[in-house]
């Protein structure tokens, strides 16, 4: 296991920290550097692992919770949980291992399997090796859950369950690996993806893309009112969410020190920003700003920044935010119409749209003195290309596996709930409940 | 008696009430519900989508009443719940020949 | 004040590090190692902290309060909101000079009353007593916020509070001075209870059984509808209680290190495996999952790897988790009809059975290289015995004491609301206020 | 920038204990101590900002959205929402350099509006300064979102955030940097305020009463019943506001240490101590404990402790709880109704009055070892002198420039929504849409 | 036929419902209101303000019956739904000429 | 005048509203209701015990119609609501011989 490709700048930066305080003691230069535990990178990755679990449960869960009718709100909540629970066991069993185990271009191996090797004292860089894994986790726990989105108010919840788990090992673990893990080509090849834009949010976005169009609309679509029933919850899950992505964002430097800090402005800036743009566009072109538009907005700031977060300055985390709003805008309220699919909670026109703005912009704005890399902006045109590379072939992997797994699954154990299960709404049909 | 439905703007829930209390009616009975009229509802924004939302919320006030009362009560509710402007709402009433009090099992007008 | 007693593995890893620490800068072994201030670790217990007290509110509150019927859910908060502040005095007061002031085998004494003599140079390990002491708070807010769930929908708030006050100071004081006081005689026998199992989830299980048998049914137990108002409420409420135990179970480690990773890890691991172990056992003897199954599953798992979390590895997590999910589901579903007890949100099946469960197989799985001490499967039965021997203690204790205490609070005050206030509501009839 | 008026005592106490670590390792003492990066800290400051971000959205949002009505919920939730995106891009863009840039007594300079001349390298004593200035953007948040519960349910969205942006930049920063700025007049005089009691608290108060005052009372306002729609959202909220609290009264030590400490213990227990005193005052004076009220209480106990956080003990922590509890509660109770204005949520009651006692008290019971600074009961009436002159100074300020600003945005655009959209409910009226 | 409408305590509704069952009763639609009446509300409150919450949650029944039901209705719901306690409600009934299934479109008595 | 009384399942309200606004209808107020009839419920688990919750979801609907229109009404209702499966409500009719404008006061077939 290695994060060495994803951030090479930092850890050459400990070791010149590392080589200035051994010189001020008088000391040689330490030989083992990175496995030395660092008391205050701990805390704070522990503090972003649960930080990450918090946006989806319950954070992703009431997002979309809000944004359903009331006679689906429980079987919505109920599939970020159910996901959260499965992906937690599939991690531990293969998941980490995949994605995090051996020096593969392509995928990680099975060295790590239930976690075996995984002590107390095992280490990654200067955190305790069980809290990378923990962190990680948290990933592979929020990916899945977002796609759910965009089948909400038709899928069963078996189909659905099914399908994730076997999306996680097949979909998710490699591009992971690709991007982050040992020997990962897109990593290996200089992509950069702080936090995720690829691999959850594109990744995320696509999926939730095919699904829906395999899946088809929801009976009464454009013909009902479909309108979210209670946006008070939708509210509460973007604070969530906004919150618990520090943990995703400034959580993703492994370390409690000025490239978190600057991580974690960043990712306020473009959020605010791209909240701000939403808001306005809604107010100009349809008379009056939403709460649901307020909020799509900063999620669309939020995913943007991701693939940015350790690569660029506030200036530049503005500009991506308001173009990442105005973006998302576009798509959720425009392209998916003249599309004609529906995404019910518009996973792809925020996660999939949001996180392809971010990578892209990622590769403009990067600057050299906060991540190391420079961006077209300080004449690294290149770095666009690389990142066209990355969206690309994440897109294609992503959409083909994805297509076929869920023809698999609908195959075997049909994908839809019955036309009056749908009718009398999912709480009652799929899990027994309703709320008063 | 007479059974009278009124439909009302919420927000005169209480003059209504209080006038009503006045005449020395007793009891009322009242449901919120969704009315569909001459007046406009409003429009709600979602997500590219504008639904016009054509209903309103109203208040639906049911209550018995002795035939003595009859044209006070049609009168005091007409004028309190009255704003001049459209959707104001509707008053309704029929014969009512049966009329029980549950606790006492007194009938006629004197279940009112 | 010492948590010797508890850890002693850690505080002798600790001392290890810092000698080769020493050598490695070429230093003689420091004399007061404790004494110096790490502030990773402070960091993280001050996050802990507050991650234990957002168990309680909103946590707990919520958990509750969504499975009421509409007409209690404002009470049910105000219990445990009025909980968290009068336990935060009490504590204050006494509750922590009784626990933790003192080297007596069953009590503290009153060396610390009002908190005397901390002040902000006050250390506690590697960390500030401050921060200890509002470590324990936490523990010392959340058990008894936990009982109310039995007597909900019925009990006198004035009642509730009194019988509470009291049996924080006359129950829970004690007991978790026997286990993590200095001189404690439980945890001085060798007893394992990493965060709490015994002294906060058996004890309030076993205390709420008490209580609920006193106190009676509610009115239309058995033949009116009872079912939970609104399950989103428990569901944030769940997942709070999920995201905030993390500072009960790695918090406990105190100090942000590799045994608090591994200690969080097992946590989510078992509560993701008890969950899905209640929903399944729910799908296949009822037809449907339901949100209430899964979210009581993901709890019972939680409260099952809290004695063993800092002792066990992921697969014993595992293992534990599983095996606890099933055994609340069926203590919850068929032994409270059975034995036809009205508890009414499952405190005693699910934190009384939970940790039972947890604190036996804390026995079973712990490994001696995580947490120092060899479990059965390590050849080391006679932990399980251990184990049985502080279950045994507590149980008795608890129950004994509890029901003098309740008995004595009814014959002054009486217990229970009238019966027209219960058929009214609480929230209107104690506190005068309702939700539209 | 530089918070070395703020808390004196602290830097000297590290330099104290970094001389005696280097002692103790044989070195000289180093220079330039406080720009060395301590990762503790810093992971403590990260979760510090968010903790204070939590507080604005959810918490004041849902604190606020449960006590108005049903039709103007959202509208209520959309005003936190919204002050949280501007005030961060104003803060951005010049509000923290007002703030924090330059060493005038009166205001900052423009020596870093776009957060110029911030870098990852940027120091704030022992964290990195984008970390200090993300806390800091938290501060500018959360002020102007609770001044928005006084004029709730009839103000015009558009006006309230043009107001609030302007009131941010001519009121905010320039009292920040008096008490928190290098050169800050009111810092420099002596004037204690640890966490924003005169900042944050009586500032957002004394212009809450300004703004309702000029806008008048509700449609209905003592005649209908404009009760609390949803108590459950409130005391999430106020659940949130107690947890997020820790952020920022612990988190204002800028530090993970025994101050930090100490200042949440004292947080928590006044934060109890106020509630339960509402609680009781409520109870003998109404007849009924409401779940309002201990909320409120809470609220007054956490504002109240503000100011003092730093520098008193715990048995100080309970007498100022108490006092504040019932002070708040007059005011809210019987003053409001004497005086006759229509502060909706009661800032000014809660906020204002609890920010006044907590600042004269923070003079009365500061203890020199914890703080630095003597209080009244130490023998330093003069410390009560210099909290009355920052009271003083700081109400008058934010009146007077409150008013002007008002008076100003009222005439180019109006304030208040039409009588029809009023009674209509902003939900829909002022963002087409509603909770079902 | 006759439309009966009932105002009834929300916690008797199984017990009524069950009653009537066992007369024949097949049908019933029920709808929360908020009942005015000789029983008292209670009191919330309010930052200072006591709200007199003058109305109570009741439940209303609609149900069209036969002529030959119709006595029996009456006196089982007065019968099950009382306490003796103020608030117990009312029953009203009058004249319902036209019913029809929607389902089937079968009208009169063979639509209840 | 006759007041219309119609029970439906609430996802044929649109359907059925459009085709009373082509009637001519312009006015209807519409209530949540539980239905208890011949449709059965569903269950719900709660912790150990079955409950099965018997009513169902439906809405009424209630419109005052001149006589002329009456026949076309309810048959266009009973249309429009019908899916032919059990549950799909049922059609009240009564006379009316009392209505009012409340905004105009204007009452009799000119209120409606
Ligand atoms: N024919 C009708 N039958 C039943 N309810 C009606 C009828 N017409 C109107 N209503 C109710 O009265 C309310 C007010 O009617 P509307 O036509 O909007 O305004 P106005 O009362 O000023 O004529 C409607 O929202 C609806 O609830
Ligand atoms: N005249 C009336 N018309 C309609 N509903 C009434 C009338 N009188 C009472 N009710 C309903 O019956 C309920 C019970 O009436 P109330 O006067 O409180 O007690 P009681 O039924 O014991 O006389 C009221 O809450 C109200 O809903
Ligand atoms: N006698 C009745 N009086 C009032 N409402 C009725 C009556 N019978 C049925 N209903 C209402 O009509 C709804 C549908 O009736 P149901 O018997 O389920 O199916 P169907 O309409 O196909 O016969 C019920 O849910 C109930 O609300």
């Amino acid at each position: 296991m290695s994060e060495v490709s994803r951030r090479p700048n930092k850890v050459a930066k400990f070791a010149t920290t590392l080589a200035v305080a051994g010189a001020f003691l008088g000391l040689a230069e330490p030989a083992m550097a990175a496995e030395e535990l660092n008391s205050g990178d701990t805390a704070w990755m522990l503090t972003s692992s649960l930080l990450v679990l918090l946006m989806t449960v319950p954070g992703v869960a009431l997002f979309y919770g809000g944004m359903v009718r009331k006679k689906n709100v429980l079987a919505t909540l109920m599939q970020s949980f159910a996901v959260c629970c499965m992906a937690t066991i599939i991690w531990m069993v293969i998941g980490y291992s995949l994605a995090f185990s051996g020096e593969g271009p392509f995928v990680g191996d099975l060295g790590q399997v239930f976690l075996m090797g995984i002590g107390v004292d095992s280490m990654s860089g200067t955190i305790p090796e069980s809290v990378f894994m923990m962190f990680q986790m948290t990933f592979a726990i929020i990916t899945p859950a977002l796609i759910t989105g965009a089948v909400a108010e038709r899928i069963k919840f078996s189909s659905l369950m099914v399908f994730l788990g076997l999306w996680l090992v097949v979909v998710y673990a490699p591009i992971c690996h690709w991007v982050w893990g040992g020997g990962g080509f897109l990593g290996g090849a200089g992509v950069l993806d702080f936090a995720g834009g690829t691999v959850v949010h594109i990744n995320s976005g696509v999926a939730a893309l095919v699904l829906c169009l395999v899946l088809g609309k929801r009976i009464g679509y454009g013909r009902e009112n479909l309108a979210p029933h209670n946006l008070v919850l939708t509210i509460i899950g973007a604070s969530l969410l906004w919150v618990g992505w520090f943990g995703f964002n400034a959580g993703s430097e492994l370390a409690a020190d000025g490239n978190a800090g600057m991580a974690m402005a960043v990712t306020q800036i473009a959020a605010a920003a791209a909240a701000l743009a939403w808001m306005f566009a809604e107010w100009f072109t349809r008379g009056k700003p939403s709460v649901l538009g307020i909020a799509s907005g900063a999620v669309a700031g939020l995913v943007a920044i991701t693939p940015a977060a350790g690569f660029v300055l506030p200036s530049g985390a503005l500009a991506l935010g308001l173009l990442a709003g105005f973006g998302c805008f576009f798509a959720v309220m425009w392209l998916k119409h003249k599309l004609g699919y529906d995404d019910a909670l518009d996973v792809f026109g925020v996660h999939g749209i949001g996180g392809i703005i971010g990578a892209v912009l990622t590769g403009v704005f990067a600057v050299e003195a906060v991540g190391g890399t420079p961006g077209l902006l300080e004449g690294n045109g290149a770095q666009v290309g690389l990142q066209l590379y990355g969206i690309g072939v994440t897109i294609a992997y992503s959409a083909i596996v994805t297509f076929i797994l869920i023809k698999l699954v609908g195959a075997v154990m049909g994908l839809r709930v019955e036309e009056d299960e749908e009718r009398e709404g999912l709480d009652v049909s799929l899990h027994g409940e309703s709320i008063s | 008696m007479k059974m009278v439905m009124a439909v009302i703007k919420p927000f005169k829930l209480d003059e209504v009430r209080d006038a009503l209390t006045e005449l020395g009616v007793q009891g009322v009975t009242v449901t919120e519900v969704r009315g569909f009229g001459r007046q406009k509802g409003h429009t709600e924004i979602y997500r590219g989508a504008e639904y016009e939302v054509n209903y309103l919320p109203k208040l639906k006030l049911e209550l018995a009443v002795n035939d003595d009362l009859f044209d006070r009560v049609i009168e005091t509710i007409a004028n309190t719940a009255k704003t001049g402007q459209i959707g104001d709402g509707k008053l309704f009433a029929w014969d009512l020949p049966t009329a029980v009090r549950i606790r006492t099992g007194e009938s006629g007008s004197d279940a009112l």
